[in-house]
Order: C-alpha cells, then structure tokens, then sequence
C-alpha cells in the first residue's frame, strides 16, 4: 500500500476509512507490516515533484527547555519531545504518519513482520536486516532484547527505572520473558494477550553501545538512534540540530537539517512563525490563527482521536454521587467553549469518540448546555444551593489547548448553576507529576487531556485492574464493574465489528456514568511557514518531517 | 568715586549693583560700587563677611550665576565694558587677564588630579607653553617662582597631600601662570597660619612688583590690609562706605564704621580693642538711610538717620556718611 | 588600598555564611518532604529514604547545615528535577546569558542615564531638565515586561526589525552579530528602569559637584564649561555614579528575569521562572546562592573600584 | 552649551541673609502638607491617585460589571464596545471591572509591603542604632546577609518556598525591604543621637526614657518615611511581575500583572486590549514617584 498524495486537509477532515482504524487485532495471528512501503516510497510520494528537496527546518516545541534527547524517557514532556526527535528514532512498529486521509495505522518499522504465537500471549518479531545505529552498531535481536531489558528488566545492569516509570503508561508490561530466535528474530511473552504493535509504537530503540559509552545522562545529549536524520548538534537550553543519515535503510529525508527550539510559551511559538523565525509549530492558541492567515501563514486542523475534559474525584462528595457528576455535565455551554473561547479549533465533546469513527455511537444522546436541568439535579442529590469545590489545571502542555481560559469559562458556568470553583494552576511538568499521584480528598476534579487512539486506552481509563497506582490516568478512581467483562471481551475479540459493539457498550456505561465532565475534541492546530513543501498533515498527534523539504 | 590714587586706572568699576533674586524677593548684595584700580596698585577691599566683597570680585568677573545677577553699573577694562562684553571674549580673558584667587584652596583645586596636571591644564589652556613637556617645566618654574622649591616632587601631588600654605601657594602659581594683569586675592590668607600668612602676602607684594601686577585684595582683616594696601575700600552692608589712599585712611578714618573697624583690631597704634557693638543688618531687609545707622555712636550727632547718606569727598577720601555733609552738619 | 580590600574580603565571610543560611532555611520552608519535591512524584520510597538519607533530612539542623555547605563548596547545588542534570552546571550555562543581557542593559542604562543625566544637570530646571526628567521618571514607572511586550508587538512584530525572542537565530546563529540583533529589544527593556534612576544620580551628583567651590576656580582659571564638566565635574561625580551603577547592574542581574520570560532568552531569570512552574526546588535554590555571589563579589568590585578611583579614600586609608 | 549652576556662594549667602526659612525637622503635620501644596504637580498626582484608589476601594460600587462574569461570545471587544469602555478580555470579561478590581490586589501588593518593612525595618533599624554594641553589630548583620541577594530573586525565591497566593507576595516583598528601610533608620538614629540633647537625655536615667525614644523616633522618621514614599512605585511595579510571573493570585481573581500576562495571549489579534493592564502599574508607579520626590524634598530638605 502506498501512500497517497496528501489532499486538502480540510476536505480530508472527517473522511476517516473505518476499516482502517483497527487494524490489529490481538487474538489473532497476524503477519505484520502491512505498510513499509509508505516508509520506502515516501521519496517518490507526497509531492508532485519528487526530485524536490533540501532546506533547513526550524521546528518549535511546545515546552520550555530541552530535556534529555533519549527516547525512551523523552515522554516525560508528553509526546512533545517524542514528536521533536521521532527522524532519529525508530520502533519495531510506528504509526503510518505519510496519509493524512485515515487515523495512522501501526505499521512495522525496525519489524518486517510479526507472528502471533500461543494466543497472542507470545509475539515473535522479525527484524529488519542490514540496518544500523549511526555509530554503526548493528541492529538486531540482542540490540531488541537489550534495549526492552532496558525498560522492563530491573535486573539488567541497563535497567532504567525513569524510562520504565515513564513508558508504562503506554506499555505497562510485564514481560515476562524474552528469547533470541536468531540474529534477526526474537520472542516476548506477556502474562495476557496484548495488542502489542499498538502498545509499543512509541517505544524507540536506542544504540545500546552508545548507551553504554555514554551513560544515560551523556547519552541524552548525544542520542543515537536508526532513524533518517542523526543528531549533530546542541545547544544547551536552546536548540539541537538533526542531519541525514547516509546510511538509512529507508528512504532519505528531503530537508539538509532539522533544527528543533524548545518555545513553550503558544504566543512565542506563533509570533516567531509570523516574524518567520520557525516554520513549524503546533498547539497554537486560538487567538493567533486569524493573525498568522494574515501574515500568509498555513494554519491546518483536523479531527483526530482527542478529549480534554475534567476528571471528577469519585472518591468522595459530592462527586461520588452521579446526579452530581450529569449536572455539571449539562451545566457548561460546550458550543461557546469550542466556538468563541477557542474560535472553532476545537469541537463539543458530544461523545468521548470524535464523529465518524468507528466507535461513534449514533444512539447516544449528548449532554446539552441546560442549566435549569443541571439545577434541577443538583437539588435532587442534596445541592439546592450549589457548593464550594477545588479543581485543578495545567497552564499548558501537551494536547492542553488553552486551559486557563477554558477553565475559567467553565467555572463561570458552573457559578450559574451555584457551584464554586476554585482553581489551582501549575506549569505542565509540575501539572502531571501531580496528576500522576490521583485524586486526593479535597480536590474536586483534575483536568486533562487524552490523545488515545487504540482500545486498550480505555481499559486503562475505565478498568478496575487500572486504578490507581497501577494505572496512573485514571485519577478519580472510576470503576464500574460492568465495565471489566466487556473490556476483556474486547481485547480477546478478534472481529471487528463485535469489537467495536463492545467498545460502544464500555462507553455508553461511562457517558452515562459521567466519570469526567467531557468537554471537547482538540483539532489538532498546526501551523506552517509557506516555505514548507511535502508536509501531510497526519490525523494523529504526531507529523512526520521525512517527506518535508523547503524551498 | 574717582581713583583717590589718580593716574591711569588699569580697572573701573562703575555703580556695579548686584541682586539675588528669588521668588520672593530681591535682594541687593552689592549697591552701586564705585572705585578703581590703577596699574601696579593694591587696592584692599576691608568689610566684614556677608558685606559684599566677593560678591564684588565675583561681579566683576562675572562669576555670578541665578539667582544671583549683576543688575546695572559698569566694569571698564582695556576700554571694553565687562558687563556687556560676550561671555566667549569673557572667558577668554578670565584668568588670562583678570585672575583670582580663594581662601580656602583646598576647595578650589579638583581633588582628583595632581597639583602638576591642573597646572599643565590651564598652562595648555592658555597657549603658554606648547606641549606637556614644556608645560611641565614651566609649572616647576611656576612653582619655583611662588617659593615651592621642590616643583618636581610638589607636581606630582594630590591637593589632600600638602598642607594649605603649600596648597596657596600652588594656587597662586596657577593664577600667575598665564601673566595676568590683575590678580583678585579672595581672603587669601585667612585660612592659614599666622607664619604662613605673612610669607604668602610677601610672595604676593613680591609677585606684584617682580611682575608689574595689579591686585584686588579682598580681606576682613585691617592687620593685613595695613600691610598689603595702596588703596583701602571699606564695605558695610553691600555698599562701599570709605574709599581712599591707605596711608589716610589707616591714619585717619572718617566713617564710623571704619573708626570702630580699626577700633576692633590690635594695631600699634590701638591698645585697647573695642568690638563693634550689635549686628550687621539682613541685606534682604537693610535699614533705610544709613545702613550703619543702629550701630553707629554718631547717628545722633547728625539726626538723619532714616535718609540715605551723601558721598562726600574730604582730602580725596570719599566717605558715605551724613557726618561730612556738607550742607549739615 | 591592600589593606582596605583585605578588610573588605575578610567582611564578605560572614555575609555569604549568612546567605547561605537563608538559602538552607527557604529548603526546610518548602512545605511537604523536601525529598519528595527534589526527586519528583515518579520516585520510589526507596529513593526518597535514600535521598533523605544522603541530605541527612534523618540528622539534626546543624549537621545536616554542615553537610549541605560541604557540597555547596564543592560546587554540588544537586539535581534538578525536571531535567536530570547537574544544579551547578544548569545555572552556570544560563547566568552567562543573563550576563550578556545584563551588561548589554546596564551599558544602554549607563550611556542613557549619563546623557541624560548631565543635560538635567547642566540646564538645572530648564527644558532640557525637565524633559531628561520626565524621560527618567517614565523609565523607572514603566514595567520591564509591559515595555517588553510593547516593543515585540511593534519593532518585531509590526515592523519586523527585531526577532521576537531567544538568543541566536536557528539557521547559522550564534554569532555576536546575531547575538546582538537578539539583544537589542530585551536590553532596552530591562534598562529603562536602571537608565531612569542613573540619570536621577548623575543629575544629583552632578550638582552636587557643580557646588563644589573648586568649580568656581575653574571658571575663574578660564577654562571653558565644556573643559570643567568634562576633565573635572564628571570625574568628582563618578564615584558616586559608579555606585549607583554597580547597584544597578546588580539589580539587573536579578531585575532582568522578567525581561528573560517575556523574550525567552535562556538566563538565570527564565530559568527560575520555568523552575517556578516545574517547582524545581533545587535550581531555584540553586540559582539563589549562585546568584548572592555573585552580586556579593560585584558590590565588592564596585567598592574597590571607588575605592581606586578617588585618591581621597586611597590615601585616608594607606595612612 | 552649558549654563552656570547656581553658585556656592549665593546658598550661603541667602541662607545667611535670612532670605529662607531654614528647614529641619518636618515639623507639624499641617506644616507639612502647606509645604507639600506648594508643588502643584505632586499635589495634582496626589489627586488623581486618591482617586484611582478610592474607585479601586469602592470596586462593588464603581465596577460596571462583575469581574468575573465571562461572555464567550463578546470577547476581546474592542475598547468602546457598548456596555464595555475598555472592552473584553479573552474570556468576555469586562475590562475596565477587572481593572477596578485588580487594582484592590495590586495596589495592596504594592502598598502593604511597604508598610510592613517600615515597621520592622524602623523598628530595627531604630534600635539598632539607639543601642549600639553587640546589638547593633547582630542586627546590621543580619540586614547585610539580606542585601546579599539581588532584591528580585530574593522576593521570587521566597514567594515560591512559601507558594502563590497574594499573601505571600506581600510577605516576599516585605522581607526584600526590611533591610534597607533598616540601613537609612540606622544611620538616621545614630546621627541623632550623636546630638546633645539625646546625650544628657540619656544620661538623666531611665526615667526619661521614653521620651528620649519618642523625641529620637520624632527626629529620626523622616528618612525612612521619604524612603518609603519614594520606592511605593517600583514596589507596585515589582509585585505586578511577581503576579506576572504566576506567583501571586490564582485565576480568575484579576490583577494588573496577571491580566497582563493573561491577554499577552492575544497580542497579534487585539494589540491595544493586551497591554491595557500595563497602564495602570505605570500610571501608579508614575503618581507614586511623583508625590514620593515632593513628600522627600518636603520631609528632608537636604536631599532635594
């Protein structure tokens, strides 16, 4: 399968191919890679002119400083880093970020294929041959196992207990054993079958020469991964600068170099893409769309799997009450939220799917803006007159939009309905490090965003194997035993329309749960110098920077 | 007033009158002063302090600044009104022609910089020598000339390093440098020693005579006066009250300020000292008539207190005083 | 002079003691488990035991005082949470930012105030005084950030003169032209403050020269007012503008930090705030003590300076 | 070119001739304001500054709006927006209230602290100076490890250990000035005391100790009075970036520096509504620099 010329983004908006969105399943015995060739012709796609190519890129992070440049802790900042050093990193499998008409399917990269032994508990994966790290160190199933030792096993001398803190939010583990086939083919058994090619698509292999030459503090300013560009430079604090890789396996990248600046101020990233002095960034705040059009500037949405909502602490009142919980829900005007507070770059949250994907449940009923009603429920659970609550937020961050702003104006509307909100605000950093340790009394709801894009989220959203501390996203301690069987049906069910039909029931139980006062679906806000050729505007939170060239 | 000295007169100051002015008032701090100084003459300018004598010198240098401003009268010089002269044809004659020198010269030299280089400075200034080499050595020269033998070493110092004799004496070598034909002499000596004081209105008599010099000499003490003076101004309050050749008035002061004045100083001719009784008068608010007249022992005599005095010409002494009106009297 | 900066060295111990006991105390006042805050929510409870440990948070103040100063003077701040790295070697990389931006403020300071400064002085309540002054008092009233924001949104943005933020270019950055282009606009306003309360000193100390009796004598030699303002006012005044501006350049290299935020440029002042957000104590702190001494050793400068400068002081003290 | 200064001789000699009142002590408060009047600048920016605070004091009578009511669909109005004179924020809230309301917390920040360091600064400094010896020695100490640290970190270092709120903003800024209102009391009271009058005081026992302490605090407050009226503005301006900076009030609770911060957001799309809140913190830093010279050159005359 090759991947098409990009088409007009906004067109492309909502045409998502359903049968495309699940393309693993978990049970069944599947070979992979299904679409390496999006990785080897992406010289030839894309454009309409392949022989175009070179320039140097500037692209703006959204966070403050540069941290460690090793992938397999850079998800400390979100997927924010993960986006800025992606060209020199690569997994056994990756989403397929060279379309833009369907949400990225995971593909195999470093893993020509897979097959699935013993019920999809053991997963044997062959490598790519003939590819190797910029230090010329070899890839293969020793460099594998070594490197997811490196996460998993803490009796490894590599065993990095920050990269496994950080990585099993994604891929919990445990491993239970690994086994080198050959040079090329190794094995990993997991207790339960898991949808692994999902699961470790931001898992990114690393030199494990380097690591070792390096120390992970050295290695962290001096990464080495697979991937089409190599590091070649950084300035502390400042910016760090990415070359091609003349001995990539895959096809070459079109840009001379990539230059990536940490601006984790929005306002900062969009003055500098007017002023021309970057001509990427993302998570642009509403406001400076209309001033970026005006400079000439390229700004692309589009509708991808993302929730930002408040997550309500379910441990105690008046929160532990769901007439509570569905009141709050029909107390905030989501159209004015998406449409005047952030100006159309985002839409209402009238289920947690985004509209016409597989999941979207044309039965469900949304939560409307109905304050009387909000009322109405409030005064049945024993708030006639409202109450006083402590809600906290990030002031930034990853997948965060505007979260002050929205805050503010969602405590505005609750006021109407007679509850108080105070809010607590913290940097993003600080933010998640406190999210991570859940819901504590006296603190009403948390806010936060999530980019899910596969099933096995919502088992550890809604699942009671993942409360907390074991699954740290799911802060107010929602469980609803219905919920479980349907969630291990799900995993184990390889059709996919039953799945779907399972995952439906999992969300009419928590619409109607109302765990979360869902708010809306980020649009994914990119903006772009018009310098910037061959760039495919992914419906995923991540872009790839492989087609991209500058004229 | 006219030179009591006769002769060509090097300097004429002519009904100079001075203000301070400020938002509420002016007040006249020198009041119409007449007198002249005439080429190699000593003209001692006696009046206690606040009367107006420097404030004289100042005006007729045009040192004065607002609020204070030279209001009327006329300084002649080398036939050039001084009043009026543009301030660039000004400075360029202060301190070349007219120089001037203080009392208290450890507040007139730049504490910053050597004794040497603020020669230098006004010897380059001038045009007097070409170069610092050359500048160097006139200011040891210089030094040498006003008794400070070791220039060399002297040169090399800060003013907060010598002692005030020296400090005057370099101070007067700094006002002799560009020759000037007039040297105003502020109280030179009533900051320092006793000893010193009679060495330093030596090399001043010498100077004036080695260099054909005339000198303003502004001082409150008749002692020094006496000893320096060809002519002898007396001041009280602002106004120049006795006005004549040294030799007469020391002999035979007519005014009775200048009576009591000479009363108040051991002299050898005076054994007994008489302070002058009472105070000066405020100058922002002088009594009207004789400006003397609350302290004068004479004020009865002539009963006219309340009207400002004539200025009489007794023996080519000018006295400002009813006691010599002839029409009184 | 030897004597006179020995005594004033020996007076800086007891100073920088006592700064580093207001730096100790501010980590015992972070409410909650300091070892908690240092190491992050990801930590284990072994890891905090053993930090509590290694901090000596299990011995007595004095001891654990003890500890902590023996690291400090071998230059260990600690960690930093957010970014993994060494304390000391953070703030080092974004002081030497901030010192750019510092000097290039406190010399726009400087040459403003002294310009601005001496006009005042020389038409005392003329025009030119009054407009030098109502200049100086808007300087000082006028946020550094307001001031900040107003010059992007109008030379960078508008016009497009200026970068909007940062320190070098992207593209081939780096160079001291390019640092310079960077420069200008954060420089401006983080020294329009310090360029107000220079030109109200110099004003003053000007003056204050100028009624000195020696000025006067100047005249009185012949020398021209450009002469005496230049070879001799300006010199008497110094000493004391000098202060004033070694206290400005301090403050600068505090007073800054809200420029560093608005145009992100990578010093010690965007540092704190980020730390701020990340509630990254140890780099607050960090920057803190790094910070006294440096503005410890500049006040010393300063005073030595003055101390250079004026014979007065020289000679009072070798005798 | 340059113009004469006012010469040496003519001060002396108009202080001499009685043409001025020589002014020492500040006398009496009536005395001091007939003073003040007399500079019609000060006493034109003292009008409007009261007015300024008392519009801010009144803010439930003066607002128009509630200041924190939010109108999604009106925001960023543009200043003359009907029933918004200023316009609307980000969130459709109404400028001109959040201004208003603002100014309670930003000319309290700017203001309290002031006052507590000229308290416990004149109080220290004050027995400092009057005691002398070991004391002395251990306050003035004390005060110098302060003035180790540059003023801004040590009030950002400080409002971070004790974290954000406006109260600890104020308590930052008030420990930033302790020492320096310190340093001019102390210096003030050790010249007063040097003077005669304290001496024998002094020496006629304990008796009359308080009214030596009340005598000595009557001739030492104008210094670190003028002092403290002079450094108000740059106070007001400094808790501003603190609240600028996100460490003193937490949303929505306006304030001049946070709102600045806040709408720095929206600086492309309504330039003039973003720097609004900037106003405010220089006109107030402005007014107060104002009244602060005429109240210094009222107060203690040799510094004018």
């Amino acid at each position: 399968m090759s991947s098409k010329k990009p088409e007009d983004p906004d067109k492309q908006a909502l045409a998502l191919d359903r049968r495309q969105f699940m393309k693993v399943s978990a049970a069944a015995a599947v070979l992979g890679g299904p679409t390496l060739s999006a990785f080897l012709a992406a010289c030839a796609s894309g454009t309409d002119n392949g022989a175009a190519r070179g320039g140097t890129l500037v692209y703006a992070m959204e966070i403050s400083d540069l941290p460690s440049l090793d992938a397999q802790t850079s998800l400390s900042q979100g997927s924010t880093l993960a986006q800025a050093i992606q060209p020199m990193f690569e997994g056994l499998t990756m989403y397929d970020r060279h379309r833009s008409d369907i949400v990225p399917p995971a593909v195999g990269v470093l893993a020509e294929s897979w097959t699935l032994l013993d019920g999809g508990k053991t997963w044997e994966w062959h490598l790519r041959p003939n590819v190797t790290f910029h230090d010329g160190t070899p890839w293969n199933a020793d460099a594998a196992i070594w490197n997811f030792q490196r996460l998993y096993d803490p009796k490894s001398p590599q065993y990095y207990e920050l990269a496994f803190q950080l990585m099993s939010i994604y891929m919990p583990g445990p491993i239970l054993s690994m086994t080198k086939v050959d040079n090329l083919t190794f094995r990993m058994t997991t207790p339960i079958a898991r949808p692994l090619a999902e699961e470790i698509e931001a898992l990114w292999m690393v030199s494990p020469t380097a690591v070792q030459k390096l120390g992970n503090d050295g290695f962290g300013r001096a990464p080495v991964g697979t991937g089409g560009m190599k590091f070649s430079k950084l300035v502390p604090g400042q910016q760090f600068e990415m070359v091609p890789y003349d001995k990539y396996w895959g096809a070459a990248y079109k840009l001379d170099k990539i230059v990536v600046r940490p601006v984790g101020d929005a306002t900062a990233r969009v003055n500098a893409l007017v002023s021309g002095e970057i001509d990427i960034a993302v998570e642009l705040p509403a406001d400076g769309l209309d001033p970026l059009k005006g400079a000439g500037k390229t700004v692309l949405t589009s509708v991808r799997p993302h929730t930002w909502e408040f997550i309500f602490n379910m441990k105690q009142p008046p929160f532990n009450d769901k007439r509570v919980r569905q009141a709050l829900n029909y107390a905030i005007d989501r159209d004015a939220l998406a449409n005047n507070i952030l100006k159309g770059t985002a839409i209402p949250m009238t289920q947690l799917a985004i509209p016409n994907s597989e999941w979207f449940d044309d039965g469900l009923a949304p939560y409307t803006y109905n304050p009387s009603k909000a009322k109405q429920l409030l005064a049945d659970a024993g708030f006639p007159k409202g109450f006083n609550t402590e809600w906290w937020t990030a002031t930034n961050g990853s997948g965060e939009l505007q979260p002050v702003p929205m805050a503010e104006f969602i405590q505005s509307n609750l006021k109407d309905v007679g509850v108080n909100v105070t809010l607590k605000t913290f940097e993003w950093t600080a933010y998640l490090g406190e999210f991570f340790k859940a819901a504590r009394p006296g603190i009403g709801a948390a806010q936060i965003s999530y980019g899910w894009s596969w099933t096995y989220w919502w088992g550890l959203l809604f699942s009671t194997e993942y409360l907390p501390p074991k699954g740290p996203l799911n802060w107010g301690f929602y469980t609803n035993p219905a919920i479980d069987p349907l969630y291990d049906q799900a995993l184990g069910e390889a059709d996919q329309g039953k799945r779907d039909n399972l995952v439906k029931q999992i969300q009419r139980l928590v619409w109607e749960d109302a765990p979360y006062l869902f708010c809306v679906h980020g649009l994914n806000v990119r903006g772009l110098s018009p310098k910037v050729k061959g760039f495919i505007n992914a419906k995923e939170w991540q872009f790839q920077f492989q087609t991209i060239y500058k004229t | 007033m006219s030179s009591p000295n006769g002769g060509a007169a090097l300097l004429s100051v002519r009904g100079l009158h001075t203000q301070v002015r400020n938002q509420r008032r002016t007040t006249t701090v020198v009041d119409r002063a007449t007198f002249d100084i005439g080429r190699r003459e000593v003209l001692a300018l006696i009046g206690e302090s606040g009367s107006g004598k420097t404030m004289t010198a100042l005006s007729i240098l045009r040192l004065v600044s607002p609020p204070i401003s030279i209001a009327g009268g006329e300084v002649w010089y080398q036939g050039q009104n001084l009043v009026r002269l543009p301030e660039d044809a000004m400075r360029s004659l202060r301190g070349r022609q007219i120089a001037m020198i203080f009392q208290n010269p450890r507040d007139r030299f730049d504490p910053l910089q050597t004794i040497g280089d603020q020669l230098v400075e006004v010897l380059l200034h001038h045009r007097v020598a070409r170069g610092r080499r050359e500048a160097e050595d006139r200011a040891v020269d210089l030094l040498a000339e006003v008794q400070l033998l070791d220039g060399g070493r002297v040169m090399h110092l800060y003013p907060n390093e010598v002692s005030g004799g020296m400090l005057q004496r370099a101070m007067i070598a700094l006002a002799i440098a560009p020759a000037p034909d007039l040297l105003i002499a502020d109280e030179p000596t009533s900051a320092l020693d006793v000893t010193i004081q009679s060495e330093i209105l030596d090399l001043l008599k010498d100077l004036e005579a080695a260099r054909s010099m005339s000198i303003l000499f502004i001082t409150h003490d008749i002692s020094v006066a006496r000893q320096v003076a060809d002519t002898v101004a007396v001041m009280y309050a602002g106004q120049l009250v006795e006005y004549g050749a040294a030799a007469e008035v020391f002999a035979n002061p007519r005014h009775p300020y200048t009576q009591a004045l000479l009363a108040s100083v051991p002299s050898p001719d005076a054994e007994i000292l008489h302070p002058i009784p009472g105070q000066p008068p405020a100058l922002s608010n002088p009594p009207p008539g004789c400006r003397f007249a609350p302290r004068c022992p004479s004020a009865a005599q002539h009963g006219r207190a309340l009207e400002p005095p004539p200025v009489v010409t007794v023996d080519r002494v000018s006295v400002r005083c009813w006691l010599y009106d002839p029409g009184g009297a | 002079m030897l004597s006179y900066a020995t005594r004033r060295v020996l007076l800086l111990v007891p100073v920088l003691l006592g700064a580093t006991v207001v730096v100790f105390g501010l980590i015992h006042l972070i409410p909650g488990d300091p070892a908690a805050s240092l190491l992050g929510p990801n930590s284990t409870d072994a890891a905090r035991a053993s930090l509590r440990h290694s901090l000596g948070l299990d011995e007595p103040l004095p001891v654990q005082y003890g500890k902590w100063i023996w690291l400090v003077l071998h230059l260990d701040l600690g960690e930093s949470i957010a970014r993994r790295q060494p304390v000391s070697s953070i703030v080092w990389e974004a002081f030497q930012h901030t010192l750019v931006l510092a000097a290039m403020a406190t010399l726009l300071a400087n040459i403003t105030g002294l310009f601005l400064g001496i006009v005042a002085a020389t038409r005392q309540f003329g025009l030119g005084d009054r407009v030098s002054m109502a200049v100086a008092a808007l300087g000082t009233a006028i946020p550094s950030y307001w001031l900040g924001l107003i010059l992007v949104s109008i030379l960078a943005l508008k016009v497009q003169l200026f970068p909007t933020g940062g320190m070098t270019s992207a593209i081939d950055g780096g160079s001291p032209g390019d640092i310079l282009w960077h420069l200008i606009l954060p420089a401006i306003a983080a020294g329009a403050a310090p360029a107000g309360i220079v030109a109200r000193t110099v004003r003053a100390s000007v003056l204050e020269v100028l009624r000195l009796d020696f000025v006067q004598a100047m005249r009185a030699r012949g020398l021209s007012e450009r002469t005496i303002l230049v070879r001799h006012i300006l010199p008497n005044s110094f000493p004391a503008i000098l202060t004033v501006m070694g206290l400005q350049a301090g403050y600068l290299i505090g007073g800054v930090a809200f420029v560093e935020v608005v145009f992100s440029w990578p010093g010690i002042g965007n540092l704190l705030f980020l730390s701020i957000g990340q509630r990254d104590y140890p780099v607050i702190l960090g920057v803190m003590l790094f910070v006294s001494v440096i503005f410890v050793l500049l006040n010393l400068t300063v005073d030595l300076m003055h101390a250079a400068l004026d014979p007065r002081v020289r000679t009072s003290i070798s005798t | 070119m340059i113009s004469s200064p006012t010469s040496p001789v003519a001060s002396e000699f108009t202080g001499a001739s009685g043409a001025e009142p020589a002014p020492q002590t500040p006398g009496t408060l009536r005395a001091i304001w007939a003073r003040f009047r007399t500079d019609r600048l000060a006493t034109a920016a003292l009008v409007l500054l009261s007015l300024i605070v008392v519009i801010c004091i009144a803010a439930p009578l003066t607002s128009p709006h509630d200041p924190l009511a939010t109108e999604a669909v009106n925001r960023l109005a543009p200043p003359g927006s009907p029933g918004h004179i200023l316009g609307t924020d980000g969130e459709g809230r109404d400028l001109l209230s959040r201004l208003i309301w603002g100014g309670r917390v930003s000319l309290l920040t700017g203001i309290a602290p002031v006052l507590i360091g000229l308290v416990v600064g004149g109080i220290l400094g004050l027995v400092a100076g009057y005691a002398g010896g070991i004391t002395r020695t251990l306050i003035m100490r004390c005060v110098d490890v302060l003035f180790a640290f540059p003023a801004v970190l040590l009030a950002i270092g400080i409002a971070v250990t004790l974290g954000p709120g406006t109260r600890n903003v104020i308590i930052a800024l008030a420990v930033v000035l302790v020492p320096s209102v310190a340093r001019v009391t102390e210096s003030a009271t050790v010249s007063a005391c040097s003077q005669e009058y304290i001496e024998a005081a002094r020496a006629s026992g304990a008796s009359g100790l308080s009214i030596i302490l009340i005598q000595l605090v009557r001739n030492v407050a104008s210094a670190p009075l003028a002092y403290s009226f002079s450094i108000i503005g740059p106070v007001i301006v400094f808790a501003a970036g603190l609240n600028f900076l996100g460490l003193g009030i937490q949303p929505p609770d306006p304030e001049w520096g946070s709102m600045l911060y806040t709408l720095h957001n929206s600086l492309l799309l309504a330039p003039f509504t973003s720097i609004v809140p900037g106003i405010p913190i220089a006109l107030a830093a402005l007014l107060f620099d104002i009244i602060g010279n005429a109240v210094r050159d009222v107060l203690d005359p040799r510094l004018a």
